[in-house]
């Protein structure tokens, strides 16, 4: 249908809604076509295999140029490819559309692509798709909120019809890190049907097509038979959005799904007992951080009251108790998965008599300290966080707001949110300069933190591309945020899974849910 | 009862003394409260005979409506029967269990409410609300039904009747809906209607024609008439006997033209001399009855009327039985007037 | 009786019309409650105001009292154009003219105690205060034979006619000329009914009131009143001293209402009724020219065509009849 | 029917057309008031990049969007496009915020109806016998009995409803839409609220009218309890019992985001709370509209209905007499 | 006059039908004082319900009431916990124990009974439920005094001045009811920021026009009374009128409203604290106990249910006493309809 008459006519459709909803009985339709959503992927081997994947929300779109959030990508890149994967135990990228990569000048790269890639529509994946989807993020028209990851990128382009010139406006350490998230889209197909069509009806090359959407509520992917590379053994994929998360484990116990993601420990714990169920977990480059404000008028501003903080925090038991082993403690603001991470810092160890000293020789040893928060985040754990803190004589108000304050809060410039945040922080990249980059570098929208040593230290590592050199530039960096303390590693987060039993799939670190990886059917 | 030989009257007086006895009330008392703490109806006696109307006369909370609803088995749930015996045509009324009750009530028994307006189910059409007595009790057709329905409110004067079947209560005037409470109470033929103030709501002019039309089918069908009121005017209209109510007692039993000429009572005779008559005199003051009327079931010991009777004596802290005084005349007073009023 | 044809005009009606605008579903309508009504009230006279319900009585109390709003016409109270005032002059002028309401139920709140409700006329008008304020009530209740302990309670533990002395009590305490009396004991109990009327003689006599009594009752009328107004439609269809229209009545209506009023003389005693033909029409739909002439037994083609006017029969003694010189319905019962 | 027609007659299209103008102006007074604060409260820029995203990113994300305009021209060429059922398109999803709303209405439709129809079925005749058994022990018992319904919250209730029926006994499934027994779990939780409500309205209404002259009037032509019931008493107080409805429909038609979100069923309700949270303006307030016209347009049809119901109810004044 | 026979006492020293002259009182009869004739008050045995002040019938019938009783007791006791927690718990309730949390009810750790065991850091729920009846009766409690003040106020005004005015207020009610709550609710804790004092604000916010409508409703009844009529014919001005006569005649009907509103105040207090905008942690109340409970109801159940029974006392003690209140005040109940 055309989609100026489809706006037209739900157009009407809305505004006629309090009568249709009398007179038009109601059936749940979903758009494209109807399935019967069969939950039970159970028994053994057969062709036919279906597998339901309970994740908190419903993909933001199905375009790959577009959002890549936690529930939007594990989606989509089923239903394309991306020109590298990464290697699930080294974590290295590795080949996937791209068979091989040379670096011709500092700034120029040169992929050489796979020809033998069709796309489900039947054409053949050629480098000016692969440049298209890259320039495509970087036309700021599309306003991709992918652009940061690829803002050193200057162009893509296609001197051949399966290579790929990239060239960075200043040498890149992360490009080929971020290469992997770049899924790529039909050139041709992305211009005939427009941004929004590419929502609706993607169409890539991946081992799976979109068979049909549903509400706001579930994406059922169909395997593809004339998919390049080794057949996936599930035939078909249900994402369904399943936003609280006592109900995704009920799905799992329930059996009416397979999979369920973003568990919480203390509900990963009640699976392993279960005997149709087990939890699948795995550390992520994800690294649970405290973020302390030393710019703004807080206490927190004095260095004895951020290393306070630091000593009042009992790391062992939040992780023993709260996460409940599902995390690993770290020395940094950084993962041990990351590069450039510096390994453990002797500031963060809980001591809190020494806390307790460090406030006494302020002169105040009740300091308030205001903690803005929103729902994004694990209530208990601030609540264990705040607890702590109070323990040594700190006084911690917690204050909720929505995420989308919470956010207008603490990145305002003038560094007013309060003294201490707790965040969670990822970047797809596997690199100290996606986090501690964006979160301490003076004048970033994150950072409260300002010193100009630190500030050369990460950009020399983010300009380098060789490792010895960078790894030092963020020896240099962290050693000076270990001694200034703008924030506070916890601990490095592990993504949970739930999962049946019958399911036969090893999570890797960035969570890339890749459902070709996935087998279903009892043990072998 | 004795003296009910005959079948169906006809022709309302002219059967005289030997028509059947349609109601009697015996002995009834009827107390509110779930102690019977307050005795409302004390030892109620009157009888009605076919074709005659009986005036039930008293003032508001006297228990002339109670009568009335013991009557018709419809007591409120607060209220409940401590003695007595009710019969309508021969049956036994008290202690007859609802489901016998049901099959009486729009049979044998009809009553006309007070307001028409209330008393009407708002929300139904007239002809299907006077057509539920018929679907009740009979295994007539709907064109039987329907033409029954439209004869009678045809008889009760209600014009265009096919057409205002469908109309509801609303949509009449006061005197239309009075007239189809009456049709109502007649659809199903009872021998005994109960007219509990069917005419205080309307104007004068109306309650002419209201009281000419009850008159006209009740006594076209022979139907005996309990009429309840409290207007001496209207009894004076309506009325063959008239039954004096006040605090719960009968007080006085009549014929019309003896409770007008030479009331017995000094309630019944200060009733009637308290309105203001063609000659009263401007300026000079009413003979008024002092105090004030007791309310349901809180009337004084002895005769009720005492503390406001200027004949009272210590006898009247007890009550007098009703006895004969004249023939015909029963009056329950220590010291009644037999002479008519001295003033 | 005739020095009040003496004495000046106190309360008067200059050609009040009240018009309500009323939706139907076929639109906008006009009921017109009261059709252009002139009255004078002289003081310390009582004067009766007769009719059937809808017939604009309770209309005309109320824009006496300016508690509506005339649609034209005004109403002067010793000479004062009350129609237009409004607030605090209004609120003074209420303290010459009160009203005594039909229902004494209705009209006194339930949840004030009798002392509350004597004295709020006096609160509201700061004419006493603290014990000067209880002497008074206690006077007003003594006024009306009440007693002091009534004080203290709630209407609810009154008896109507207690409640009406009441409604009294409040209606002098201001000490007011003139007394609305809308159907003032219609909602008593006959036996109580006379003590009501004694009263307020009396009160009138002591205290020097002008009555204005509306009531449907012809005889309470023919009782209390010198001169009366008879209502059809919102129309003052006769009007004269009260003798003369009992006695005389000129109007069909007067007649036939008069006769069709129930009297406590058993029906062989007393004269045939005479009955009105039909219903009292919707005011919505008033009867070209007469507006009795829907249900008149005397009504002639002319009734029809004509709106009569009110005119003089005799001295003092008006309807507004075509045929009032002649018309009597009585010979048709 | 003839009622039905007689409601609509003439008359009564002035009436609506009034009352449709009067809530074109409280349309428009709560879509201005939505627009004013949702844009002081928050920023979607900032949630639509990613967390290294800098304040250059987020400065090009808001002019994409067009929040770099002043409030006063978004504010005109909000409205400008209005006419034209033009709500604009999904800050997040990229898509029109009609077809968002008009996708996930069946749903809302479905749960909505069925919520109410238990809650009928359920709530009117508990009610009846509350008020007419009220001397006795079963009128008394049943109220605290619907109550338990009117205490829980909604994630609570539904949680233990998923938790017996879906994983304990597997007779009913947690979530998902396959046909008619998904709906039972959400229905009764949604349902639990409003039942309660139902039952009371309903017994108070019957209180009253069961005291009414007429019932006594149809009681003295022989009618006996059910007649009475059914033929007399439920019309009567049918009321103040429709206008709750009305209103429960609209509440339910706006989106019922608990019970939504623990069913994880796609309803308007889930999408408000996302919208909101993301501080996507357009499909906030496209919703914002959807609701308000829901419930006047809920209004409007109550109104109507009284008019079926009690024909003395004039959608357009007062009624005549003949 | 008098035929019957013997020597009779007369009761009345004068009869009494000449009106004028003093009566003497018999026993049970009423002494006269004044010249006017007077009726008996009824003798009414006493305690009698016709007859009672509405107050005094009203006592007579809650102490009559043991069910009403029972309520008003579970009332109290949540009273007592909201004013003086300390008396009733059994341990502090915002230390967090991370070893000794999930406790099952009954368990003792490190010397202190958990009777319905530990939340999820380790905290006595007994204790949290006792001091979270302080948040969570003051929530219910303001936010219904506030939504009830300004909503009756403006309902009552609306009634009064009519006309353009009281258009204006019934539609900004209209327009109130016709937004999302959740919306309503968010935006305010957004603009306001989260707090008790804003948590009470924004329900107040949002529920206003509930008993604007009622008071509207109310209020316009009242003025179609005749005794409100009476007291403007007395010359009592409109502020007089309203404070004397128009505003007792709403409140029981407002009363009504409150008690329902009262229970669905906790639950929407917990519905906002489902979505972390409630009562801030770590301070306790029940709504957030039962919404951060909810996620251990496979697990722990002992963390949503006792806050969730609590919250059912309450919502059923307020429900039977507002039956209960509105049965002896407002037997019409108007008050629901709108």
């Amino acid at each position: 249908m055309s989609k100026n008459s489809a706006r037209r006519r739900s157009a009407t459709a809305l505004a006629l809604a309090p009568i249709l909803a009398l007179l038009a009985g109601c059936s749940m339709g979903s758009s494209g076509s109807s399935n019967s959503t069969d939950g039970n992927g159970g028994s053994a081997g057969g062709a036919q295999q279906t597998l339901t994947i309970d994740s908190p929300d419903y993909p933001s779109t199905l375009d790959p140029g577009l959002q890549y959030d936690g529930s939007t990508y594990p989606v989509y890149r089923n239903i394309y490819d991306q020109l590298l994967r990464r290697d699930p135990d080294s974590l290295e990228p590795v080949a996937w559309i791209a068979t091989s990569w040379e670096q011709s000048s500092p700034t120029t790269w040169q992929f050489k692509l796979r020809d033998d890639v069709k796309f489900s529509d039947g054409s053949a994946l050629t480098a000016r798709d692969a440049a298209f989807s890259l320039n495509r993020i970087l036309d700021k028209d599309l306003g991709s909120p992918q652009f940061a990851n690829f803002s050193a990128v200057k162009q893509a382009s296609a001197p051949e019809d399966h290579l790929l010139v990239v060239e960075t406006k200043a040498p890149s350490a992360t490009l080929l890190s971020y290469l992997t998230t770049l899924s790529i889209v039909s050139e041709t197909y992305a211009k005939k049907v427009g941004k929004a069509g590419l929502n609706e009806k993607p169409m890539g090359s991946g081992a799976y097509t979109l068979e049909s959407t549903r509400a706001g509520s579930e994406v059922t992917l169909a395997r593809r038979d004339t998919y390049w590379g080794k057949k996936p053994s599930i035939s078909k994929v249900i994402f369904r959005a399943v936003p609280n998360l006592a109900t995704r484990v009920a799905d799992l116990q329930s059996g009416r799904a397979q999979l369920v993601t973003t568990l919480a420990a203390d509900q990963a714990n009640q699976l392993k007992s279960s005997t149709a169920n087990k939890v699948l977990a795995v550390p992520t480059e994800r690294v649970a951080y405290l973020g302390l404000n030393v710019l703004g008028n807080t206490p927190t501003k004095d260095l004895k009251v951020r290393q306070a903080v630091a000593a009042a925090i009992n790391y062992e038991s939040l992780i023993k108790n709260l996460v409940g082993g599902y995390a690993k403690p770290v020395g940094a603001v950084l993962t041990p998965l990351a590069f450039g991470y510096p390994g453990k810092a002797a500031n963060f160890a809980y001591d809190p008599a020494k806390a307790k000293a460090l406030l006494a020789e302020t002169g105040n040893p009740n300091p308030v300290l205001n903690f803005p928060a929103s729902p994004a985040y694990n209530a208990q754990l601030l609540q264990a966080i705040q607890s702590d803190l109070e323990a040594v004589g700190f006084k911690v108000n917690i204050t909720n707001t929505d995420q989308a304050t919470y956010l207008k809060k603490v990145q305002s410039p003038a560094h007013d949110w309060g003294s201490i945040r707790f965040g969670r922080w990822s970047c797809s990249c596997l690199d100290a300069d996606g986090v501690i980059y964006p979160l301490f570098h003076t004048g970033t929208v994150w950072s409260s933190y300002s010193n100009k040593d630190f500030d050369k230290a990460v950009e020399a590592g983010r300009t380098n591309i060789d490792p010895a050199v960078r790894k030092d530039a963020y020896n240099t960096a962290f050693s000076i945020l270990n001694r200034d303390l703008p924030g506070i590693g916890l601990y490095q987060e592990s993504a949970i899974y739930g999962a049946s039993k019958d399911l036969q799939w090893k999570p890797d670190a960035v969570e890339s849910l890749y459902v070709d990886e996935m087998t279903l059917g009892g043990k072998g | 009862m004795p003296e009910q030989a005959e079948g169906v009257v006809a022709d309302g007086r002219s059967a005289g003394e030997a028509r059947e006895e349609v109601l009697r009330v015996e002995g009834l008392s009827v107390a509110f409260g779930r102690a019977s703490e307050r005795v409302a109806l004390h030892d109620v006696s009157l009888s009605l005979r076919a074709g005659e109307v009986v005036a039930l006369v008293g003032e508001s909370g006297c228990g002339k409506s109670l009568t009335a609803l013991s009557v018709m088995g419809l007591l409120p749930p607060e209220a409940h029967v401590l003695a007595g015996s009710i019969t309508v045509c021969g049956k036994e009324i008290i202690g007859t269990p609802e489901r016998l009750l049901r099959r009486y009530r729009g049979s044998a028994m009809g009553m006309i409410f007070q307001d028409a307006m209330v008393a009407l189910n708002p929300l139904q059409a007239v002809g299907r609300q006077i057509d539920e007595a018929l679907r009740i009790h009979t295994n007539l057709g709907r064109g039987q039904r329907r033409d029954k329905v439209i004869a009678l409110l045809d008889a009760v004067g209600v014009p265009d009747p096919t057409n205002r079947l469908r109309q509801l209560p609303h949509q009449f005037s006061g005197g239309l809906r009075q007239r189809i409470m009456i049709a109502m109470a007649l659809i199903g033929e009872p021998r005994l209607i109960i007219a509990d103030e069917p005419t205080t709501a309307l104007d004068v002019t109306i309650q002419a024609q209201i009281l000419e039309v009850l008159k006209d089918v009740t006594q076209a069908r022979g139907t005996a008439v309990l009429f309840i009121t409290h207007d001496m005017g209207v009894v004076a209209e309506v009325a063959d006997r008239v039954v004096v109510m006040y605090g719960g007692h009968v007080i006085e039993s009549a014929d019309v033209v003896e409770t007008f000429s030479t009331p017995a009572h000094p309630y019944t005779d200060a009733l009637l001399h308290s309105v203001p008559r063609t000659d009263s005199v401007r300026g000079v003051d009413l003979p008024a009855i002092p105090g004030s009327v007791p309310a349901p079931g809180a009337a004084p010991a002895g005769c009720p009327f005492h503390p406001r009777c200027s004949d009272a004596t210590q006898e009247c802290l007890t009550m007098p039985p009703l006895e004969q005084v004249l023939p015909d005349h029963d009056v329950a007073c220590w010291h009644p007037h037999t002479s008519g009023r001295s003033r | 009786m005739t020095s009040s044809t003496l004495s000046p005009v106190l309360l008067e009606a200059q050609d009040v019309r009240k018009v309500y605008r009323i939706r139907t579903p076929e639109g906008h309508r006009d009921l017109v409650a009261v059709n252009g009504l002139t009255l004078a009230l002289r003081r310390g006279e009582t004067y009766g105001l007769v009719g059937e319900s809808g017939c604009g009585k309770s209309t005309v109390a109320k824009m006496l009292l300016n508690l509506e709003q005339p649609t034209s016409g005004e109403v002067t109270l010793d000479g004062r154009v009350i129609t237009s005032l409004r607030g605090k002059e209004m609120r003074e002028v209420r303290k010459d003219i009160q009203v005594i309401f039909q229902d004494p139920f209705a009209a006194l709140n339930g949840r004030m105690s009798v002392f509350d409700l004597v004295a709020e006329p006096l609160r509201v008008h700061r004419s006493a205060q603290g014990k000067k304020l209880r002497e008074e009530v206690l006077d007003l209740l003594d006024l009306v034979g009440l007693t002091e302990e009534m004080a203290d309670r709630y209407p609810r533990q009154l008896s109507g006619g207690q409640r009406q002395r009441i409604a009294i009590a409040r209606a002098i305490a201001l000490r007011p000329s003139v007394i609305i009396c809308d159907e003032p004991v219609s909602a008593l109990d006959v036996s109580v009914q006379a003590q009501i009327l004694n009263l307020m003689n009396r009160l009138q006599r002591e205290l020097n009131l002008t009555y204005l009594f509306i009531s449907h009752d012809l005889t309470l009328v023919r009782y209390m009143c010198e001169r009366t107004s008879v209502m059809y439609l919102g129309d003052i269809v006769e009007d004269g001293t009260t003798a003369e229209l009992f006695d005389n009545p000129r109007h069909p209506y007067t007649q036939v209402l008069l006769s069709a009023s129930p009297v406590p003389i058993p029906q062989s005693q007393r004269p045939a009724r005479v009955k009105p033909r039909g219903e009292i029409p919707s005011p919505l739909a008033r009867p070209s020219g007469c507006p009795f002439r829907t249900r008149c037994p005397l009504a002639q083609q002319i009734c029809a065509e004509e709106v009569p006017q009110l005119r003089t029969i005799t001295p003092g003694h008006r309807a507004a009849c075509h045929f009032a010189e002649t018309a009597d319905v009585r010979k048709l019962a | 029917m003839s009622m039905l027609r007689r409601a609509f007659a003439s008359g009564s299209a002035r009436y609506i057309a009034g009352r449709v103008g009067q809530a074109a102006l409280q349309l428009f007074g709560v879509v201005t008031i939505v627009f004013v604060v949702l844009r002081l409260s928050g920023d979607p820029a900032r949630l639509l990049v990613p967390q290294q995203a800098t304040a250059e990113d987020i400065a090009r994300i808001r002019t994409q969007l067009g929040l770099d305009a002043s409030i006063w021209e978004q504010y005109l060429q909000y409205l400008s496009k209005l006419p034209r059922f033009d709500f604009g398109y999904s800050y997040v999803q990229g898509r029109s915020a009609v077809d968002l709303i008009s996708e996930r209405l069946p749903y809302t439709i479905n749960l909505a109806l069925a919520a109410l129809l238990l809650s009928m079925l359920v709530g009117i005749p508990v009610g009846m016998a509350s008020a007419y058994f009220r001397r006795r022990f079963l009128g008394r018992a049943l109220m605290p009995f619907v109550l338990i319904g009117q205490s829980m919250p909604a994630f609570w209730l539904g949680l233990l409803l998923i938790l017996f029926f879906s994983v304990r006994l597997r007779w009913l499934p947690s979530t998902g839409f396959d046909g008619l027994t998904s709906l039972i779990l959400p229905a009764i939780t949604l349902a639990s609220l409003s039942m309660a409500t139902l039952a009371r309205i309903t017994r108070s209404s019957f209180l009253e009218q069961l005291n009414a002259d007429y019932v006594r009037t149809a009681r003295s032509r022989g009618a006996g309890t059910a007649r009475v019931l059914m033929g007399h008493v439920l019309r009567n107080s049918a009321i103040p019992i429709v206008t709750l409805l009305g209103l429960e429909i609209a509440a339910l038609l706006g989106g019922a985001v608990i019970t939504e979100t623990i069913f994880a069923w796609p309803g308007i309700g889930q999408l408000t709370v996302q919208a909101i949270q993301a501080r996507d303006f357009p499909v906030v307030q496209a919703i914002v509209i959807f609701v308000a016209i829901i419930y006047i347009g809920v209004n409007l049809l109550t109104d109507m209905l009284y008019a079926v119901i009690d024909p003395r109810v004039r959608l357009a004044g007062s009624g005549e007499q003949v | 006059m008098n035929t019957g026979t013997g020597p009779r006492k007369r009761l009345h020293a004068t009869s009494p039908q000449t009106g004028d002259l003093p009566v003497q009182a018999a026993d049970g009869v009423e002494p006269t004082m004044g010249s006017v004739s007077l009726e008996s008050s009824p003798a009414v045995p006493a305690g009698d319900a016709v007859t009672m002040p509405r107050g005094r019938r009203f006592w007579n019938k809650m102490r009559a009431s043991r069910r009403v009783w029972g309520f008003v007791a579970i009332l109290l006791v949540f009273l007592c916990f909201a004013l003086v927690p300390a008396l009733f718990s059994t341990a502090e309730p915002l230390r967090a124990d991370l070893p000794g949390r999930l406790l099952r009810p009954g368990t003792t750790s490190a010397g202190v009974t958990h009777w319905l065991g530990t939340d999820q850091l380790g905290r006595d729920v007994w204790s949290r439920i006792v001091y979270g009846s302080r948040a969570s009766l003051t929530i219910a409690f303001a936010a219904v005094f506030c939504a009830g003040i300004i909503g009756s106020t403006l309902g009552v005004a609306a009634g009064t001045l009519r006309g353009w005015v009281g258009a204006v207020i019934m539609r900004i009610a209209d327009m109130v009811l016709s937004v999302p709550f959740f919306l309503l609710a968010i935006l305010t804790v957004v603009v306001l920021g989260p707090s008790l004092v804003n948590v009470v604000l924004c329900l107040a916010l949002v529920r206003w026009p509930r008993y604007t409508r009622v008071a509207y409703g109310q209020t316009l009844e009242a003025q179609g009374r005749e005794f409100v009529r009476s007291a403007v014919a007395v010359g009592s001005p409109p502020l007089w009128v309203i404070r004397k006569h128009i505003i007792p005649e709403v409140i029981p009907a407002i009363i009504v409203v409150a008690t329902l509103e009262l229970g669905l105040m906790v639950l929407y207090e917990a519905s906002l604290s489902f979505i972390g905008l409630g009562v801030q942690p770590p301070a306790p109340s029940w709504g957030s106990m039962l919404s951060d409970g909810q996620q251990y109801i496979g697990t722990a159940w002992w963390l949503a249910t006792f806050p969730g029974l609590a919250l059912f006392l309450l919502v059923l003690s307020v429900n039977m006493l507002g039956d209960f209140v509105r049965d002896q005040l407002d037997p019409s109940e108007r008050a629901l309809r709108s």
